[in-house]
């Protein structure tokens, strides 16, 4: 596959006496979206977080570009490249949106970070807006588009996204499938966990049904994708 | 009497003050208070002797090993003690940092717990007389120590990234792992500075106190009375209130009477709580409860 | 994901343990007969601990303050028994009773700044703070106390009989101990134990589900006092010399060693904690000048190796010990 | 009240195992060997005063090389129980149940002496206390309970006797810290300064672990003082004296035991704050002395590895010396009874160790009360008998 930014090969992870991931095996392309999909508990936060160095697999490999990044510790993972925006976010609720933004790009040399700070802004006008609000006093909304521009200030060659519309009241969820889009529209190589088929299948490409530990089914995002089959694939 | 009630009161703060900053440095970066401190404090004390005294170093180059061994120390602390047990409750962490005191304590007395052991006269000795204020040649210098250090923490903590580290690290270490920042070696570099300034103490007080196993125990409480009046957290709250208890235990005892010195730092503490919880600089925000 | 449902077998290995829980003093009652003068000190020594650790662990794990005002509990409880005994020649049952009462005293005040807010290492060093200052008010308060010498107690008497033996004490202590701990785990498996663990978990969710937390607090704090509180009386009784230094810092260490050693909020746990700590040091006693060392080596490695403490062993070992801990 | 009647079973049992045997009581005695317990903080915050433990523990094995006591090896039993009262009963309950010493020689630390001191009393088994000072320990007298040193008591009527021998010394000033043992000095002193007809004019403390003695210093200095009464440990002795001499308290000082001079005088490093401090001391001559050369002889040497001498080593050998002697006095046939018999009819028995004689009596326990004063006269070091007066 000449165009494979991330590829996973037979990963397996898990916690002590609960194996979760029991050989895994994806690819994610240069550019493209891909959902994972399945089951609470079926290992798709367990993945993302093996790709991101939080959870040590015990087995597989992650390539990156071609390099193996498996058992990484997070911060390598980030140098090469893997950003996440997690699920409960973890921002810096006592600092402020800027400050926020600013550690997403602790490591890019400081000459950088004016341009960097101006593209997200451009993006996200409301943050230009807060750049000085603390972020604890922000709405869930606000607070994920915080997230998202944070990591996005890493300068990401993959962005994680966990949950993305978690807990978001419906405005904000059409708002962040707006800007996945725009995000993919920008070349962004985005590997996406997803409780909500209906946008999962909206921001995809492709996608992923992770079940008992391996991938259980996959395929494209088309027109004629039907949801109910998908959802079957998952529970059933 | 009172001017050199004032001018004692501050030398003896600024060792108080060195004791609060260097946990407030540990506090600040990893959210754990270290109740073992006082023992490193006596750990560094007794690293200079050893070099000193038994390998027959030069004091200054035995005073900077002895920073660099403890600095060590804590990283290994840090490493191979606190941080297998993180993700456990508070209080086993307490529970570590104290029985690692005891344990230094414990290593110490078995090294040399039934002898009295001078400490290198290293601070020049005699009286400087400043009008009808007397004072000492080793005051002057833990002034000046205490003082540089806090000028080379305000420097890093403020004008160098440090500082938004720290914090990003204290609100959310897994935050901070996200956005690239090794949170362990972070937490490690950090546990070792607190020991190491725990050492420069160590090297401070001992000429003062002369060296045994439980010279540093009740430097721990009069640290969190510092700490606690300057507002849990701040650094410079740290010095503000070591100064102020220095002077304080001083004037309590001289125009009160001697018998309250002992508590003074436990009733500051217990009033400071319930009347300003935040301390004199501390914003009560920045502690996470 | 342990212990979230209150499941059927739950509540049968509940009903279980209850029944062990009987037969554990029911077999000590013979332990006299085949242990001499000096291991029936170390055991009755045991027994105050026991109560030590059961106390501070309702505060520490079931609650989850960071309260180290345990030492002074002891020492309250120590003096209240000990100034009855000595001063007015009280009866041991009375002043007993009046060292869990000032205990429990102790306990609700030192609740008071955890209801005003005071949380976590506030409230740790504000409650260090507290002990200490209740030694120097043994020290300075001399006209009661009689100062650092502390106070000779007279020989405890039950009802005109005068325990005389360590044997005599033992069983008097067998049964106070069994009676609190009994008490203790009902009330930790009642709907004030859950509240608790309410308070515990989220103080906030806890509040808004309707459970007055303030007043769970008090009780918390006030039935550890109690509870230490009868430790301090009993060791009184024991050592019968109660005095200033036995209530220090290091006091302090050795309480909450018993308590992480043993497993937070398990009361298994304390009691094995109390049993170790209070053995290891006599065990020790051939190697004179490492106890200390030993000790914290023994405290660190229980840290790193047994996160929840011994009580994980019983619960590796038999089902019927397994309890919900801290944080799972 | 099944429970009950097991605990009276139980209680009657132990009672018969307790007691001390009626008639002649041979514990602890084999055809070679005669144990003994040494009780002492060995390890906690207080271990320095362990040394004389091991001074104890010295001249038994100089006695067992030199071929016994009448054929039999002493067998001496440390044991440590870190200045913590409920460890110490543990230790006695230890030494007489478990070890089951012939007797006890040792006993460091007051509180946990007095704390000791009923279950050794109950037990019969002789106790001769060899450098706590608290003089309640035996006093009432207990009939197995003896004070081979000094009391508190005797060394703070000397340091009294002391500042008034200089002099025209009416203004006396007093510094000790908050607990029993520096009362056990200060009390005394104060009687006798009183009995005198000088009030101490004035009394300040210094809790143990404090780092700076400024104030305590400043208040006696501006009292105008011409003698201080000091009784503080060795730590805390030298920050007083440090401080004293810095600020300039001129007035000479007397201190207590528990403090080693020469031991003070190295952590101070400097000999000027030293000159005009004064302490009790409880031996023969300097520890360095020719007085003393006896003594060093049979101890040092046989001191454990790793085990430094210091001025605390000797504070204990003077009752263990007293103790083989009255053992030899008896002869093959040793009981308990004999031995405290034995130990009551001794009178003016030098040990080589402690100043003065020792003399026990049926009505007095205590045995020991000669004390003189060291510290600096006309630029040496010297035991003195009053102010400048030197001791024979």
């Amino acid at each position: 596959m000449p165009d494979a930014l991330l590829v996973v090969e037979k990963l397996e992870a898990g916690y002590p006496g609960q194996r979760i991931l029991l050989g895994v095996d994806f690819v994610v392309r240069r550019g493209e979206a891909v959902v994972l999909l399945g089951a609470n508990g079926s290992g798709k936060s367990t993945a993302l977080n093996a790709i991101s160095g939080f959870v040590r697999p015990t087995a597989g490999r992650i390539l990156l570009d071609g390099r193996d990044i498996v058992g990484q510790p997070p911060h390598r993972a980030f140098a090469a490249g893997v950003v996440q925006v997690s699920q409960a976010r973890d921002l810096f609720p006592d600092l402020s949106v800027e400050d926020n933004l600013r550690l997403g790009a602790s490591r890019r040399p400081d000459a950088d970070m004016p341009a960097l700070l101006a593209g997200v802004y451009r993006d996200f006008p409301v943050l230009a807006g807060r750049r000085a609000q603390r972020v604890r006093t922000m709405s869930g909304g606000e607070q994920q588009m915080v997230a998202i521009a944070r990591a996005l200030m890493g300068e990401p060659k993959i962005l994680l996204l966990d949950e993305p519309s978690g807990g978001l009241a419906p405005r904000f969820v059409r708002e962040i499938a707006a800007i996945v889009a725009r995000l993919k529209a920008a070349g962004t190589t985005m590997l996406i966990v997803e409780q909500n088929i209906k946008l999962a299948l909206e921001i995809a490409d492709r996608f992923l049904v992770l079940k008992s530990g391996l991938v259980a089914e996959r395929g494209d995002v088309t027109r004629a994708t039907s949801q109910e089959a998908i959802v079957r694939s998952i529970y059933l | 009497m009172l001017a050199q009630l004032l001018v004692s009161g501050f030398a003896q703060g600024c060792l108080y003050a060195l004791v609060a900053l260097a946990m407030t440095v540990v506090y600040r970066a990893t959210t754990v208070v270290n109740f073992g401190h006082g023992d490193l404090v006596m750990a560094g004390a007794f690293c200079v002797y050893v070099l000193v005294v038994l390998a027959g170093a030069d004091f200054f180059l035995s005073a900077a090993l002895a920073v660099v061994l403890l600095f060590a120390l804590g990283w290994a602390i840090q490493a191979g003690l606190i941080r297998p047990i993180l993700a456990g409750p508070h209080l086993s962490l307490a529970m570590m940092a104290i029985a690692v005191g005891y344990a230094l304590r414990g290593g110490a007395r078995v090294l040399w717990g039934r002898e009295v052991l001078p400490f290198p006269k290293v601070f020049p000795q005699g009286i400087i007389k400043l009008g009808p204020v007397i004072l000492s040649p080793s005051d002057l210098i833990v002034a000046g120590v205490v003082a540089a250090t806090l000028a080379v923490l305000a420097f890093v903590f403020l004008a160098t990234p440090v500082g938004k580290t720290a914090q990003a690290v204290f609100q959310s270490p897994r935050g901070a792992a996200l956005v690239g920042i090794d949170v362990g070696a972070f937490h490690r570099t950090m546990w070792g500075i607190g020991a190491a300034m725990a050492a420069l103490g160590g090297i401070l007080i001992a000429p003062i106190t002369l060296l045994y196993p439980d010279m540093a125990a009740s430097t721990l409480i009069r640290g969190f009375a510092a700490m606690t009046l300057g507002g849990f957290g701040s650094l410079p709250g740290a010095v503000l209130g070591g100064l102020l208890l220095g002077v304080g235990e001083l004037l309590v005892g001289a125009y009160v009477s001697t018998k309250l010195i002992d508590i003074t730092a436990y009733l500051i503490i217990i009033l400071v709580l319930l009347l300003r919880p935040s301390g004199l600089l501390g914003r009560p925000a920045v502690v996470r409860v | 994901m342990t212990g979230t449902a209150g499941s059927g077998t739950d509540r049968a290995s509940f009903a279980a343990s209850g029944r062990v829980f009987w037969l554990l003093p029911l077999a000590l009652l013979g332990l006299p007969l085949v242990i001499g003068s000096y291991v029936q000190y170390i055991v009755n020594l045991t027994l105050v601990y026991v109560l030590v650790g059961v106390g501070f662990n309702v505060v520490l794990g079931n609650l989850g303050q960071l309260a180290f005002a345990n030492a002074a509990f002891f020492g309250i409880g120590a003096y209240a028994t000990g100034t009855l005994m000595y001063h007015l020649k009280a009866p041991f049952p009375l002043a007993l009773c009046a060292g869990a009462l000032a205990g429990g005293l102790a306990g609700a005040l030192v609740a008071l700044p955890a209801l005003r807010g005071i949380r976590a290492f506030y409230l740790a060093i504000m409650t260090l703070a507290f002990g200490e200052l209740m030694r120097w008010i043994y020290i300075n308060a001399d006209a009661v106390t009689l100062g650092s010498m502390g106070m000779q107690v007279p020989r405890p008497t039950l009802f005109g009989y005068v325990l005389v033996t360590d044997v005599d004490k033992y069983y008097v202590f067998l049964a106070v101990v069994t009676l609190l701990v009994a008490a203790t785990a009902n009330l930790l498996r009642s709907r004030v134990g859950r509240a608790f663990t309410a308070i515990r978990d989220n103080e906030l969710a806890a509040a808004s589900i309707g459970i007055p937390t303030a007043r769970y607090m008090v009780l918390a704090f006030a039935w550890s006092g109690v509870v230490v509180g009868t430790a301090g009386a009993l060791y009184a009784a024991l050592v019968r010399h109660v005095s200033p230094e036995a209530f220090n810092l290091l006091e302090l260490i050795l309480h909450f060693g018993i308590v992480m050693v043993g497993g937070l909020a398990s009361l298994a746990g304390s009691i094995l904690g109390a049993a170790v700590l209070t053995a290891a040091p006599e065990m020790f006693r051939d190697l004179p000048g490492y106890e200390e060392l030993l000790i914290a080596i023994l405290m660190v490695a229980v840290l790193l190796l047994m996160p929840k403490g011994l009580a994980s062993l019983l619960a590796r070992a038999s089902p019927l010990f397994r309890q919900r801990y801290f944080r799972d | 009240m099944a429970r009950f009647a097991i605990a009276l079973a139980g209680a009657a049992l132990a009672a018969l195992a307790v007691a001390p045997a009626v008639a002649q009581d041979r514990t602890g005695v084999t055809d070679t060997t005669i144990k003994i317990g040494i009780p002492g903080p060995l390890t906690g915050p207080n271990a320095s005063f362990g040394a004389a433990a091991y001074g104890i523990a010295a001249y038994y094995k100089w006695v067992n090389d030199q071929g016994g006591v009448h054929g039999r090896k002493i067998e001496a039993i440390l044991a440590d129980y870190a200045c913590n009262e409920a460890k110490g009963v543990a230790v006695a309950k230890k030494l007489i149940h478990e070890d089951k010493v012939f007797l006890i020689n040792g006993g460091i630390c007051s509180g946990v002496a007095l704390a000791m001191r009923p279950v050794i009393e109950e037990s019969g088994v002789p106790w001769v206390v060899s450098t706590a000072v608290n003089q309640k320990i035996t006093e009432p007298v207990a009939k197995n309970i003896f004070h081979g040193s000094q009391t508190s008591r005797d060394a703070g009527v000397n340091m009294g006797k002391f500042a008034l021998s200089k002099p025209g010394a009416r203004k006396i000033g007093l510094i000790g810290h908050t607990n029993e043992w520096a009362k056990g000095y200060l009390d005394p002193m104060r009687d006798q300064l009183k009995a005198a007809g000088v009030a101490p004019a004035i009394e300040v403390t210094m809790e143990r672990g404090q780092t700076d003695a400024t104030a305590q210093v400043l208040k006696l200095k501006e009292a105008n003082l011409d003698f201080v009464g000091v009784a503080l440990y060795e730590p805390e002795l030298a920050i007083f004296l440090r401080d004293a001499h810095k600020y300039g308290l001129a007035a000479p000082k007397v201190g207590s035991m528990g403090a080693d001079y020469v031991n003070t005088e190295k952590r101070l490093g400097a000999r000027e704050p030293m000159e005009g401090f004064f302490q009790v001391f409880q031996y023969k001559d300097l520890t360095d002395g020719p007085g003393m050369k006896k003594a060093r002889d049979m101890i040092v040497p046989n001191l454990p590895a790793g085990q430094q001498m210091t001025d605390f080593t000797f504070y204990g050998p003077g009752s263990a010396v007293a103790i083989v002697h009255v053992l030899n006095k008896i002869g093959r046939d040793l009981t308990r009874e004999k031995f405290v018999a034995e130990m009551e009819k001794l009178k003016d028995f030098d040990t080589g160790i402690v100043a003065g004689k020792l003399s026990f009596s049926p009505e007095d326990h205590q045995g020991a009360h000669q004390l003189y004063v060291v510290g600096y006269d006309g630029g040496k070091l010297s035991v003195l008998e009053a102010w400048g007066k030197k001791a024979q």
